[in-house]
């Protein structure tokens, strides 16, 4: 798509976390969610995070997505403190938050709308093609509560990537995908990122996934939720979810995730 | 619904309204409120008093069962005979004449009956006596007058609110009865442009069952509101004070002695019921459209 | 088609038994008038133009106020549910007169604008404002907060967000919201048009008032019927339309 | 502690307004009586007892009527939403007679049950019965069917459906449904009050009625005020737990 | 836990699915969901579906469990039709469809109230060691919107294995949970298969997943959804999904899924 391909390049972001600290509380007690945490994210860096059920992940990139408020620490882009939600970072909830109110290409075609400079028309084709990206087109007019659990998340994804954000945050975008599906977004994906530079967080439970698209992997460990190590991923992109080395990083990283966390599974 | 308790008196459901054209129910009441019950003592009966704001509440409790006696004005009294086929309502007694006026505003510029084209009337409630005579009348002067509008418009409001809106000029011409004639008179400048003493304006009337199944009781009942109605003709002085009394229980405000006088003065007392005069009722609610057709009114008039 | 034989059957078995139970003089016809006579109360109306007159004259009272009760209450709700100050003073001042029947009104509308349509309009207004408002601000209070979230993180925010994401969706609150309205307009109205005569018209309420004067059982029960008709047309004319579109659109199974 | 101070401000800056539209004679204080008065009435009607016993009487015609109607119409509103066949038949009645105002009842009420508090428990009883009848049916339609299939996997059915999954899963429509029953009910007793005068006991409609026949404005507002507090505390005593309740179990941010 | 292993013992089911097809009719045209699916599943069998997003496994499921009629084809257990949902068959949804109404504690204990047999005291304790089995004793008093995407499905799998029934019919139960938690409920559910006879019916996006659980892996094509192929696996109990003999399964199995599928992911 020559258009899409020629959209403006906005540089990629640098991401601050400093210590950053967050507590519900409920009516039962309060939940300690995220406990001085501290992340650096430069340009055009594919950073993952992993991590037990319930460490955090979610509240951190809430956090940054400039949703949630927090009891201490700083969160910054750029240099500036985020103070609130921006076009520039895109989200991709956990649940798949398409509006019901719109069908498919009506949820695209909002986070386009919002973008300046491109009419209508120009509008409609990046939708179709992203659309297309993740094998929907023929769902274009469908209504949302009409696709499987799969189909949803794919719909999400193309609405995060067609308005071409600096920063994508996103939480387990691929859960509900297949093998299939998921490999062939793996490899757009990365060629996104390489074209456009984006700076990404991607959570994810799948540690193979987080080798194959990261440029580094964050463990968390829970209880309170706390950024524990870190894994530079040096492997020469693109990289093959079926490479035999990238299954041994992920098996060295599942072994360390296993350390921190002794008890099975109990947070 | 009050049951009577063996050996209790029976009880009676005597209803009647706050105007002064229920002199009779004004002064019984009264006089039940101070312990010197005038039917009490006359027919061995309690007597539970009920006051209606207009002729169909007052029916309609008939209707319903809940009421045994009423005083109650000749129109809603037909309608009622006539909606039921006769088998409803009974007139023991007269009990007032007159008492009803057409007031016009002066500013609306009404000399002769012709006048009225294009008027706006007011009546103090559609179907009750007052509103037929005026329907009547008014067809009889060759005007259309149908339900909800014609040459002249017919509209049923409340007495407070004809005043109000009489001096407001929103309406030209209102036939009502005491003491809001007096009223109109008095507080607004009205004209009586038509004065009527002949028509009955009061009856007592009671439910078909009552007079059924308790003869006995019926015969004394007329007789004690005859012997009333002669002891209030007797008694002006007395009367008036009843009267104050009354009205201050049941409206929470106390008529002046001069609209109490000139008001009165127009009302005449009588126990006669005037068949002429209903017969006139009866042609007239049929010329207003109330009565589709001539009910037969041999049983509306109890022997007893 | 099984089911609308189903509900005819049904309702003409209702009539069948109204008609026999008069017949049978369980009651006298004076507390029961049969269908026959209010069948040929109805029939007399219809052809002298009177029904037709009243219905047109209520419809367009209640028309006009509803209106203007949803144009003020709508964006007054969405701001009451966006601002906190806002929803302290004006949200709680709408909470107190939602709770008052309008007919209170009633008194002081004769008294402020005379017996005219200015009263009416008023009593119907007081009917639908507050309640419109109210449920517009609870159905953006009830949104589930994933879908401003999303769309702020997609750069939606002030009066983009209100417009796009906000009002679509609390649309089910809001239709229902103005449904409500719609019954208390309704009932304000018609209790308006019971309890006094204006000048300048008589509704189907007037219609009903005077059945009662006359003592006319089988005016009363016409004139029901013909409200119990109207406001279902009503309904099928400005709510199902929108009922239809949420259940396709959402899958709502309504 | 702010949000309450705001609140109050407001009031007590609306009431000085007032006072001084009052006091400087922009209108007739016969159109608008003042504050001052206003209160003044209260304070006699207060002292006197006749507020109290009014308010006593409404209250209790409206407590029953309206807990009747509930009684009869949670139950009914499940079936209906159940079953084909009664949603064809009581459901297309219910819907009828939804829409009819239930202060159309009165004359009828009157003449069958005379002038009498039956009468007036009929008229909120219609109130109430059907609204909350048709609404506890739209709970139960739009019950997201996910969790009736869950529930049904697990061995649920019947019964056993309606009281765990059905009745729990509806609640926040059922509690709306309520809240509408119960203000339809409180028009329409107002509507009644206000129309006709009982035997049996003044209400506060009929004291409202009896302030608009003395001209008494004082008497109208003052008693307009009451019926809002009286409306707003029987909506904190008898709703607002059961919102908090859903607020915090459900997390709907209400 | 002494009760739990107490519990009866029901003979596990036998299933017969045969020539079953469903489409949707829908506004925009129907979809062809299913397309004589026939499936024979026997007694203490455990079988897992993989396939393409939207190709008709959440359907199967449904028809499986009774919820929805199908156009065509039969769907027997122990040689009888299946006319309706029942205890025997319990379904764990691809949405946790957990009751809001109730807690963690009241979630589980509603599938199990419906159990005959034990008294309230039972139920507490056999509810307990369930949510003690997924981890979640501490949030027997939460709400379940207080929980994080994890947490919900644990509580629903927790829900679905209390009551114990002889068929265990799940939808991607695992999407949203972390490799370690995982790992952790293979074992278990692994265990608790083999002491129950249960008969599974799993649906997953994972091949290795598949391979790890199940007797026996069936492949789903989309467009129209068909069973296409099926693999025994033979491999010894109890399997650890970082087995290498596991993994080569599970690749071989992958190969034949992207054969099936040549377009990408669209269907
Ligand atoms: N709205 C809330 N109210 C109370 N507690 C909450 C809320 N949201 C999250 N929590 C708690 O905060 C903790 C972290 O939740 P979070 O959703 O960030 O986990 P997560 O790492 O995303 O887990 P998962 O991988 O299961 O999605 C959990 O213990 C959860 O119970
Ligand atoms: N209620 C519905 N209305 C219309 N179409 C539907 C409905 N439910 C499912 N479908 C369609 O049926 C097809 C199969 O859906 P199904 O949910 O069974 O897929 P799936 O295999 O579970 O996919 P996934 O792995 O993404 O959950 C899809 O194309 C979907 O669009
Ligand atoms: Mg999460
Ligand atoms: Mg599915």
């Amino acid at each position: 798509m020559n258009l899409v391909t020629e959209l403006a390049n906005p540089p990629p972001a640098k991401l601050h976390i400093n210590g950053v600290s967050k507590t519900f509380t409920t009516q039962r007690g309060s939940v300690h969610a995220l406990d001085k945490a501290t992340l650096t994210v430069s340009e055009g860096e594919f950073v993952c995070l992993v991590g037990p059920s319930g460490c955090g992940k979610s509240t951190l990139l809430n956090l940054i997505a400039g949703l949630d408020t927090f009891d201490s620490g700083t969160v910054q882009m750029d240099g500036q403190p985020v103070t609130g939600p921006g076009r520039e970072r895109m989200m991709m909830f956990q649940e798949h938050a398409l509006f019901p109110w719109l069908d498919v290409m009506g949820n695209v075609l909002f986070s386009l709308n919002l973008k300046p400079g491109l009419n209508k028309q120009e509008h409609v084709e990046v939708a179709k093609y992203y659309l297309q990206l993740v094998g929907l087109e023929r769902f274009m007019h469908a209504n949302i509560h009409e696709l499987s659990g799969g189909m949803k998340q794919r719909v999400a994804l193309a609405r995060a990537l067609a308005p071409n954000p600096r920063v994508l945050l996103m939480d387990e975008p691929f859960a509900a995908l297949d093998a299939m599906t998921r490999e062939q977004l793996y490899v757009d994906l990365q060629k996104i990122c390489k074209a456009r530079e984006k700076t990404v967080i991607f959570v994810t439970h799948n540690v193979r996934e987080a080798v194959c698209l990261g440029n580094r992997v964050v463990l968390f460990s829970p209880n309170p939720g706390r950024i524990r190590e870190e894994f530079i991923v040096n492997l020469p992109r693109p990289r093959d979810i079926n490479d035999p080395a990238l299954a041994g990083m992920a098996g060295e990283i599942t072994k360390a995730l296993k350390g921190h966390t002794a008890k099975p599974a109990e947070e | 619904k009050p049951a009577a308790t063996p050996g209790a008196k029976p009880v009676l459901r005597f209803g009647h309204f706050p105007n002064i054209t229920h002199v009779q129910g004004l002064v019984a009441h009264a006089l039940s409120r101070q312990g010197k019950g005038w039917y009490e003592s006359r027919l061995g009966v309690e007597i539970q008093w009920y006051t209606y704001n207009a002729g169909p509440s007052a029916t309609e409790a008939i209707f319903a069962r809940s009421l045994d006696v009423t005083y109650v004005g000749p129109s809603p009294t037909l309608n009622a005979y006539a909606k039921s086929k006769g088998s409803e309502m009974r007139v023991l007694a007269g009990a007032a004449n007159g008492g009803s006026s057409l007031v016009v505003r002066p500013a609306a510029n009404i000399n002769s009956p012709a006048d009225f084209r294009g008027k706006k009337v007011a009546t103090p409630q559609l179907g009750n006596t007052q509103d037929v005579q005026a329907r009547a009348w008014l067809a009889n002067q060759g005007f259309n007058i149908t339900l909800t509008g014609g040459d002249v418009t017919v509209l049923p409001i409340q007495n407070a609110d004809q005043l109000a809106m009489f001096t407001k000029g929103e309406i030209d011409a209102v036939w009502t009865a005491e003491p809001w004639v007096t009223r109109l008179e008095l507080e607004a400048n009205g004209k009586i442009f038509l004065d009527d003493k002949e028509t009955n304006v009061t009856l007592l009337v009671s439910s078909a069952k009552f007079v059924k199944d308790q003869p006995d009781l019926a015969k004394k009942l007329v007789a004690a509101h005859k012997e009333l109605t002669a002891w209030i003709k007797a008694n002006p002085k007395e009367v008036r004070e009843l009267l104050k009394y009354e009205l201050k229980a049941e409206t929470n405000s106390e008529p002046k002695d001069a609209l109490l006088d000139k008001a009165l003065g127009r009302v005449v007392l009588t126990d006669e019921i005037s068949r002429s005069s209903l017969d006139t009722m009866v042609q007239s609610a049929q010329k207003a459209g109330f009565l589709k057709d001539i009910p037969d009114l041999t049983q509306l008039i109890p022997s007893l | 088609m099984k089911r609308l034989l189903l509900a005819s059957l049904f309702f003409i078995g209702l009539i069948l038994i109204w008609h026999f139970i008069v017949v049978a003089e369980i009651w006298s016809p004076v507390l029961l008038p049969g269908p026959a006579s209010v069948g040929s109360y109805l029939w007399a109306a219809a052809t002298d133009g009177s029904l037709a007159e009243a219905s047109w004259v209520t419809m367009k009272r209640l028309m006009i106020g509803y209106l203007i009760g949803c144009v003020i209450g709508l964006p007054l709700g969405m701001l009451t549910a966006r601002s906190k100050t806002l929803n302290d003073t004006l949200g709680v001042l709408a909470l107190g007169l939602q709770t008052l029947p309008s007919v209170c009104w009633v008194p002081l509308a004769l008294l402020w604008f005379g017996q005219s349509e200015s009263a009416m309009l008023f009593v119907v207004i007081m009917g639908t404002l507050w309640s419109v408002l109210i449920a517009v601000d609870n159905g953006v209070r009830n949104l589930p907060p994933i879908y401003t979230r999303a769309a702020r993180t997609m750069g939606s925010n002030g009066f983009h967000t209100l417009r796009h994401v906000i009002l679509p969706a609390s649309m089910p609150y809001v239709i229902s919201g103005m449904k409500q309205g719609w019954a208390f307009a309704w009932r304000s109205l018609m209790a308006a048009e019971i309890y006094v005569t204006l000048l300048t018209g008589y509704g189907l309420g007037h219609l009903l008032h005077f059945g009662r004067e006359l003592n006319a059982m089988d005016q009363v029960i016409g004139i029901m019927l013909i409200i119990v008709l109207i406001g279902l047309l009503a309904d099928k004319v400005l709510f199902s339309p929108w009922e239809r579109f949420l259940h396709r659109r959402w899958g709502l199974n309504g």
